[in-house]
């Protein structure tokens, strides 16, 4: 067997059902803040990216202020996102098995588990989720500022800006992308939200889809 | 003498284009008016122009613009680039002529092209705050400016300034007040020696003709007129001495263009962008249609019970 | 003026803006038209665009005259002589002169003296320990008729044109190159394309401004141009002409109502203390004419005079009292502005008033100009803006160094009204006279001139009527009789200005042809009987029976020629062109058909333009178009009434940076005449290797303009031109602080380095000229800087005064410092 | 005058044969209509209009200045803007960056309000009424007239001069206010009078 793969804070309680603790509370503030930012940027962005959708700049009280909260909500978002990196990165550095996990999609899409390896805390979908999501968070912020012109409008040319601008929201698109698979797994796989509300799931939960991080708990193995 | 148009009257006149005479709108679409105005153009003739400023001080008068006393730094441009209150901006360029060996100090009025396919209106986010009349002005409105700044990465000319008072973009209007009540804008009134000219698009190309047969006749064997294709057209020409390097002019664009850039952000990116969302979020609904909810069993429940009791 | 005058016999710009457009070649030299007069460059740029004319500029920078021109040929500060005399040479000995005109209407035929001699720079009569010419022996040789003994074959060695040929040979092409720096191929261009004009076909204007004048060599300067045109036969004809661009908006205006020390109204002089009485004052002013038939109107002096006199003192000018002549201050010497500030230097001046003027700003040698304000008891600044000068006594650290406490002197600042808050008549610089009317009201106290003037005048006269004291007689005997002696109008001002009959004016055959109290049509009705009145005979008909003639706003010009005979009033007789009836040859008939202008026509002189000339004398009566002067023509030599000469010679500046290298006797101008204070503080080429010269920008207009929010914006900040050469030299960089200073003074400002200024060779060494723009100071929004005078030296012209603010030594260095 | 005639004439001038442009030839439709919202509302609209010319350079330039009731100054008429003349035959409505600018002077910070007066050895200026003003003046001058009058030179000639007070004269002064000028200043027997036209 590799590494563990339990995290501080996990911890399970027998009885019937069983239950186990998944996410702290400070885990959980950490990634709805995340969440929330997302979404606003969503909004925000879309209804400056497209005309069909400049309607959007209502909710944000206008045009101009659509302008102004944008980049300070994709601020927020970096930093908080920041800390969801360092909270789990460990557990989503990839793995053998993760590949196996992965040339199985069918099986996946079509809830065959027991066909799968043992999956630890986070599957490989996860995992890519959380990393492509780490990388386009880097490179929307790194673009944003290039075109945030009120306050670095005088620190790069004009063709700089072109291109940031076109990266910004290809990138912008993508991420949205990735954000509807992570939104739609966690509908599609019951008993998973809870984890992020109440931050526990059911034994049953985690032996279906994270068996090795279950046994890892049971046998003690951190 | 090109025969200057007639002074004002203060007597109110009914404006002579408006809102129906539009023909582009930024992030929105117009019904094009029936009928399109004669389109309008400024001449600017760089060999007539004597670099004395009086298109800049009219044009901060007219507009009620107040520009900051800056400061020099060793060149005549000043201030030294467009800003929000400077619309159109003297650039002087020392030129050295290695086939006549001669010093040439060329001097050239800067500012909106009002070009007939204008990328600041292309690239504009905010339905309405850029617009395109049919004589071929392109104005923006700023109480619906929401100074993003895209403009200044549509214009090809480098021309929209952002306020760093109120964040909104500003630029040449070609006077749009005045001519609509049939004068012409107010730096080719003040011009001394007629280098800036304006009237219909035709009649200044063949002003412009008749002063490019006096430069050929000084020796300029290049003359000829700026009025590039890149951008479909201007509704502000220049005269050049060296028609073929427009860039001696204190670097005016050889054959300018929307960027690529910006065509493609504001073109294929757009719908292939939000395509994209949808077929995510449709696959999504779809999947769940087919395979269904990904439920625990009480079967896994069990296992899970099984595997802790150990701990009892 | 102080050489138009004496050559052609007014002194006032030949030809019209508008007319400019007639020409075939402009010449600027002495001046940058298009900075300093962009709209009346229209015209230039007209002539160009519509006529093919060509455009050539000679100036030290390629400025932005020059930026449109099709010939630019440098040329070093203060050698202008030199290479004008240069292309008078080449036109002499190539023979490109347009003979029947020089033949005909210049005095090339008149011989002189012959005892007149000139040698190693110096004409016949110098005395050194005076500094002065006694010049008589410039006169003509007059026959047993008394008039002046002519040879029309021109081959006389002592005729005017044969001591030309002699006088102006040296003068090579080689020698200009040589003494100013102007490279041959170059020189040879403009003598060329001046040649080009030499005959009744083509014309060329000649547009200068103080470039020639600011000289202690300054009316020579425009000698050697007006000589020029005479040989080319352009005065008098459309296209042709001396334009001499005048400042300020009414500098003509004011100079021809006389506020100069030596004046009176329409050029007549002010009595000097050798004239005790009317009668001896006008007997000097007789102009007899020199050859038969002649005009010279000048004889018509002394009924302009009784005129001016009873105006000025009205009903207590009478025959008995010489109409007042002795009411007038007669003087003792003059009293220019330059010696005026030596007077205040030397602490013998109690009070100054200055009316719309600048004198620390505009006065040259700064420093001297502060200490001297600093002993007034006495300052009353009267403008619209704050000026320097009514601050002088603040301290504005380096740029107006001075201790507050330490001076003693009274200042008022009076607020007066703009140019927008009066109405009145304006002259420009093409003599015509256009009216302006009020726009809007005084601002906030502001009270116009005229105003603040009369409350001054009846003030002091109550006092003196209360109180007696010195002079109180000649003070009461001015005609003050306005309506509301607090507020004469400008009706009444301009119909004194206009003159108008005092008594039934009847002709010969005793029939009234202008009645009392009517104003008068001509100056020709002016009489020396006190029966009219009327200060400034030139301005007589501007406000005649007719009407208010500067009030016209037809704009309609039925030749085409840019005459518009119909819009405002062109002194004098609403003359658009002056001497036109040169514009024809001795015959009557017009030169050439592209050139038609004034013509006989059988009967009378007829054309688009009121003729300068009895319309009716026909041409066979030989009466030369030049009808101001006795001679009846012009002057291409000017007998004795120039100090420093009758023909130009190449005097260097004062501060020079080379000796006189055709002269080398000459050390600047051998008549100028220079105070013991300035001729100490004068730099050798030794400390100040460098040549200054001072201009105006375009951006700004003199001193005013720094308050001009616009202006500010447009050159905010005081910099010095100078090639990259002399930069490279000196180790400045592009817009580093420099610090200029000569032996007077100093500056600082930012460094321009251009293309547009060249090193120069002169006689195979290489000079540097730097280029300072004079529109800065330490009052108004552009950034605070010494006062340009600072640098430059109080020595002037022999005939004008002017100071020699064009061409001066100085020495630059960098400021360290961070660079802009 | 007469503007019909004024257009017309300058028709005839149009260069080289070009028409130049006319208010119909700019091709803008005849239709009635309010201004778009992007166009501002024509700012000379009901001003007053009155003819001038500039006060700077002596090319003269016919001025149009543009007049309304002061926002500063209740009841008075301020200018509200100035342009070229275009009847004008000089300028044909063309001005330099000075006389573009030329309002810019008329309201500028440094346009004197009031009669100001230094007293000697101070370091300010201080507000004082017209009457105080020239009250001073006059009395100043009277002084120094009163020293310094000469009415004989040493050969018994009546020069009647006063040398030791001096005058500059503005030369943007009009012919009348110039006029004023000469007459009071040698009135009063002043030979130092001068103006710009020898600097």
């Amino acid at each position: 067997m590799s590494k563990s793969e339990v995290d501080a804070g996990d911890s399970v309680h027998p009885g019937k059902p069983v239950i186990v603790d998944r996410y702290t509370v400070a885990a959980r503030i950490n990634h709805w803040i995340t969440a929330v930012s997302l979404v606003l940027l969503a909004l925000s962005g879309l209804a400056l990216f497209t005309p069909a959708l400049y309607f959007l700049t209502g909710l944000f009280g206008g045009g101009q202020l659509t302008r102004i909260i944008h980049p300070w909500i994709g601020v927020v978002l970096f930093l908080s996102f920041m800390g969801l990196f360092f909270r789990f990165f460990r557990l989503n550095l990839w793995e053998r098995t993760d590949s196996v996990w992965m040339s199985r999609m069918r099986d996946v899409l079509a809830n065959e588990e027991n066909k799968l390896p043992e999956v630890g805390k986070y599957n490989a979908g996860q995992k890519m989720v959380f990393w492509s999501m780490s990388l386009f968070i880097l490179v929307l912020i790194t673009s944003g500022v290039v075109i945030w012109d009120q306050y670095f409008g005088n620190y790069f040319t004009i063709e700089q800006k072109r291109i940031a601008v076109l990266i910004h929201s290809a990138t912008a698109i993508v991420a949205i992308c990735v954000w509807i698979v992570h939104v739609y797994a966690a509908i599609w796989v019951r008993g998973t939200i809870g984890a992020m509300t109440r931050g526990k799931v059911t034994g049953g939960w985690a032996w279906r889809h994270h068996r090795r991080w279950l046994k890892d708990l049971v046998t003690g193995k951190n | 003498m090109f025969t200057p148009v007639p002074n004002p009257t203060t007597n109110p006149v009914a404006a002579k284009f408006g809102q129906q005479d539009l023909i582009r709108r930024s992030a929105s679409s117009v019904t094009a008016p029936a009928k399109r105005q004669t389109e309008v153009a400024k001449l600017i003739d760089v060999s007539k122009c004597i670099g004395c400023k009086a298109c800049q001080v009219a044009c901060l008068e007219w507009n009620n613009l107040t520009e900051e006393v800056g400061v020099n730094v060793g060149v005549y441009d000043n201030p030294h680039d467009l800003t929000a209150n400077t619309w159109t901006l003297m650039r002087y360029t020392e030129y050295e002529n290695a086939e006549s060996g001669n010093l040439e100090w060329l001097i050239r009025k800067d500012g909106c092209m009002h070009c007939e396919d204008p990328g600041c209106l292309k690239a504009c986010p905010a339905p309405g705050a850029i617009v395109q009349y049919s004589n071929g002005i392109v104005d923006f409105d700023h109480d619906k400016c929401i100074g993003c700044g895209y403009c200044i990465k549509g214009c090809p000319f480098n021309i929209p300034r952002i306020s760093q008072v109120d964040q909104k973009a500003y630029k040449c209007s070609l006077c749009s007040d005045r001519l609509a009540v049939g004068q012409g804008p107010a730096c080719a009134k003040a011009c001394p020696t007629q280098a800036i000219v304006f009237g219909t698009k035709d009649e200044m190309k063949q002003w412009a003709d008749h002063r490019i047969k006096d430069l050929k006749s000084r020796g300029f064997k290049n003359a000829g007129l700026y009025d590039p294709p890149g951008v479909g057209g201007t509704h502000v020409m220049y005269v050049l001495q060296h028609a073929d390097k427009p860039q001696i002019y204190a670097g005016l664009p050889n054959n300018p263009s929307i960027s690529p850039l910006v065509e493609v952000w504001k073109g294929v990116t757009k719908y292939v962008g939000l395509a994209a969302i949808g077929a995510f979020a449709a696959f999504g609904f779809l999947h769940h249609a087919v395979a269904g909810a990904n439920r625990v069993t009480a079967e896994d429940e069990k296992n899970a019970e099984r595997l802790t009791e150990g701990q009892r | 003026m102080a050489s138009l005058g004496p050559t052609f016999g007014r002194g006032a710009m030949t030809n019209s803006w508008t007319d400019i457009k007639n020409a075939d070649v402009i010449w600027i030299m002495g001046g940058n038209a298009a900075e300093a007069h962009p709209c009346g460059f229209k015209w230039v740029t007209e002539a160009k665009a519509e006529r093919g004319a060509k455009l050539m500029v000679v100036d030290p920078r390629f400025n932005r005259s020059a930026s449109v021109a099709d010939h630019y040929a440098p040329i070093r500060s203060g050698s202008d002589i030199a290479f004008l005399s240069g292309v008078i040479n080449y036109l002499l000995t190539n023979d490109k002169i347009h003979k029947e005109y020089v033949r005909n209407f210049t005095n090339a035929a008149f011989i002189v003296r012959d005892d007149f001699e000139f040698n190693e720079g110096l004409f016949s009569g110098y005395d050194e320990s005076k500094r002065s010419y006694d010049r008589s022996t410039w006169e003509y040789k007059f026959g047993d008729d008394g008039f002046a003994i002519r040879d029309m074959t021109l081959q006389d060695p002592r005729c005017v044109f044969q001591l030309m040929k002699k006088h102006f040979a040296q003068y090579t092409p080689e020698l200009v190159e040589r003494v100013s720096g102007t490279p041959k191929d170059k020189f040879l261009k403009v003598a060329d394309w001046v040649a080009s004009t030499a005959n009744g076909e083509r014309a060329m204007t000649i547009m200068y401004a103080l470039g020639w004048t600011q000289h202690s060599h300054g009316a020579q300067n425009i000698r050697c141009a007006a000589m020029i045109q005479l040989l080319c036969g352009n005065i008098g004809i459309p296209g042709g002409g001396v334009n001499a661009l005048r400042g300020h908006s009414n500098v003509q205006g004011i100079t021809d109502v006389g506020t100069l020390t030596a004046a009176i109204p329409g050029y007549l002089a002010l009595p000097t203390e050798q004239e005790p009485t009317l009668e001896s004052h006008l007997g000097k002013r007789t102009f007899k004419p020199l050859t038969p038939n002649q005009t010279s109107y000048w004889q018509n002096y002394h009924k302009f005079y009784v005129s001016f006199l009873k105006t000025q003192f009205g009903a207590n000018a009478t025959k008995e009292n010489e109409f007042g002549y002795n009411y007038l201050p007669k003087l003792d010497g003059i009293y220019d502005c330059i010696k005026m500030f030596d007077l205040m230097h030397q602490g013998k001046t109690t009070g100054l008033l200055c009316q719309g003027f600048n004198p620390l700003m505009a006065i040259p040698n700064t420093n001297k100009s502060r200490e001297a304000l600093s002993k007034l008891k006495f300052l009353v600044s009267m403008d619209p803006i704050e000026t320097d000068t009514a601050r002088f006594w603040e301290n504005h650290g380096e740029f107006n160094n001075i201790d507050p406490a330490k001076v003693q002197t009274e200042v008022f600042m009076l607020p007066v009204t703009s140019f927008a808050e009066e109405e009145g008549s304006v002259t420009n610089s093409s003599r015509l006279i256009q009216w302006k009317w009020k726009a809007a009201d005084p601002y906030f106290e502001s009270k116009t001139d005229t105003e603040i003037l009369a409350d001054l005048f009846v003030r002091m006269r109550k006092m003196y009527e209360k109180d007696g004291g010195k002079g109180k007689e000649a003070l009461l005997a001015v005609d003050w009789s306005y309506k509301d002696p607090l507020h004469p109008t400008v009706d009444e001002l301009q119909i004194e200005l206009n003159g108008k009959a005092l008594t039934d004016l009847k002709d010969a055959e005793g029939k009234v042809v202008r009645a009392a109290g009517q104003r008068l049509a001509t100056f020709g009705e002016m009489r020396d009987d006190g029966s009219t009145d009327g200060c400034m005979w030139i301005y007589t008909g501007f406000y005649g029976p007719t009407g208010n003639m500067a009030q016209r706003r037809d704009n309609a010009d039925p030749s085409g020629l840019g005459v518009y005979p119909s819009w405002g009033f062109s002194w004098p007789a609403n003359r658009r062109i002056q001497y036109n009836r040169a514009s024809a040859d001795p015959d009557g008939k017009p030169w050439s058909e592209r050139k038609k202008y004034m013509y006989w026509d059988g009967q009378r002189w007829s054309g688009p333009d009121v003729p300068d000339y009895v319309p009716t004398i026909p041409p066979d009566r030989a009466v030369g178009p030049f009808i101001m002067n006795a001679e009846g023509v012009s002057r291409l030599w000017v007998r004795g009434l120039m100090a420093d000469g009758p023909f130009p010679v190449h005097m260097e500046p004062f501060e020079s940076p080379v000796g006189n290298l055709v002269f080398p006797k000459l050390k600047g101008n051998p008549v100028a005449r220079v105070f013991k204070y300035d001729m100490e503080a004068l730099g050798t080429s030794k400390d100040f290797p460098i040549v200054g010269t001072t201009y105006r920008l375009t951006e700004h207009f003199h001193y005013w303009t720094k308050t001009v929010h616009a202006n500010a914006v447009m050159q905010p900040e005081f910099f010095v031109e100078m090639s990259e050469e002399l930069a490279k030299e000196k180790g400045i960089k592009h817009g580093q602080r420099v610090r200029i200073w000569s032996k007077r003074g100093e500056v600082k400002g930012k460094a321009v380095v251009t293309k547009r200024l060249k090193p120069f060779k002169i006689d195979g060494k290489t000079v540097h000229e730097v280029g300072l723009p004079l529109n800065f100071g330490f009052i108004g929004e552009t950034k605070k800087a010494s006062p340009i005078n600072s640098l430059t030296s109080a020595i002037g012209d022999s005939n004008s005064q002017t100071p020699e603010f064009k061409a001066f030594l100085v020495n630059v260095e960098p400021i360290a410092g961070p660079v802009a | 005058m007469n503007m019909e005639l004024s257009r017309r004439s300058f028709m005839l001038g149009a260069g080289a044969g070009l028409a130049g442009t006319s208010l119909g030839a700019l091709g803008f439709g005849e239709i009635e209509a309010a201004h778009a919202l992007s166009i501002r509302p024509f700012k000379l609209a009901q001003t007053k209009e009155v003819r001038s010319q500039c006060p700077y350079c002596a090319v003269c330039c016919g001025m149009m200045i543009f007049a309304a009731e002061s926002k500063v100054e209740k009841g008075k008429m301020e200018v509200t803007h100035i342009e070229g003349d275009v009847d004008h035959p000089v300028n044909r409505g063309t001005l330099c960056p000075k006389g573009a600018g030329a309002i810019d002077y008329i309201k500028s910070k440094s346009r004197v309000k009031y009669p100001m007066y230094r007293k000697p050895g101070t370091n300010s200026f201080e507000r004082v009424s017209w009457d105080f003003a020239m009250e001073r003046i006059a009395k100043l001058m009277k002084e120094d007239r009163d020293a310094n009058w000469v009415e004989k030179n040493r050969d018994g000639v009546t020069v009647n001069r006063w040398l030791t007070t001096a005058f500059l004269a503005g030369s943007s002064v009009a012919n009348e206010g110039g006029w004023a000028t000469f007459k009071v200043s040698r009135g009063l027997g002043l030979l130092q009078i001068e103006n710009q036209a020898r600097i």
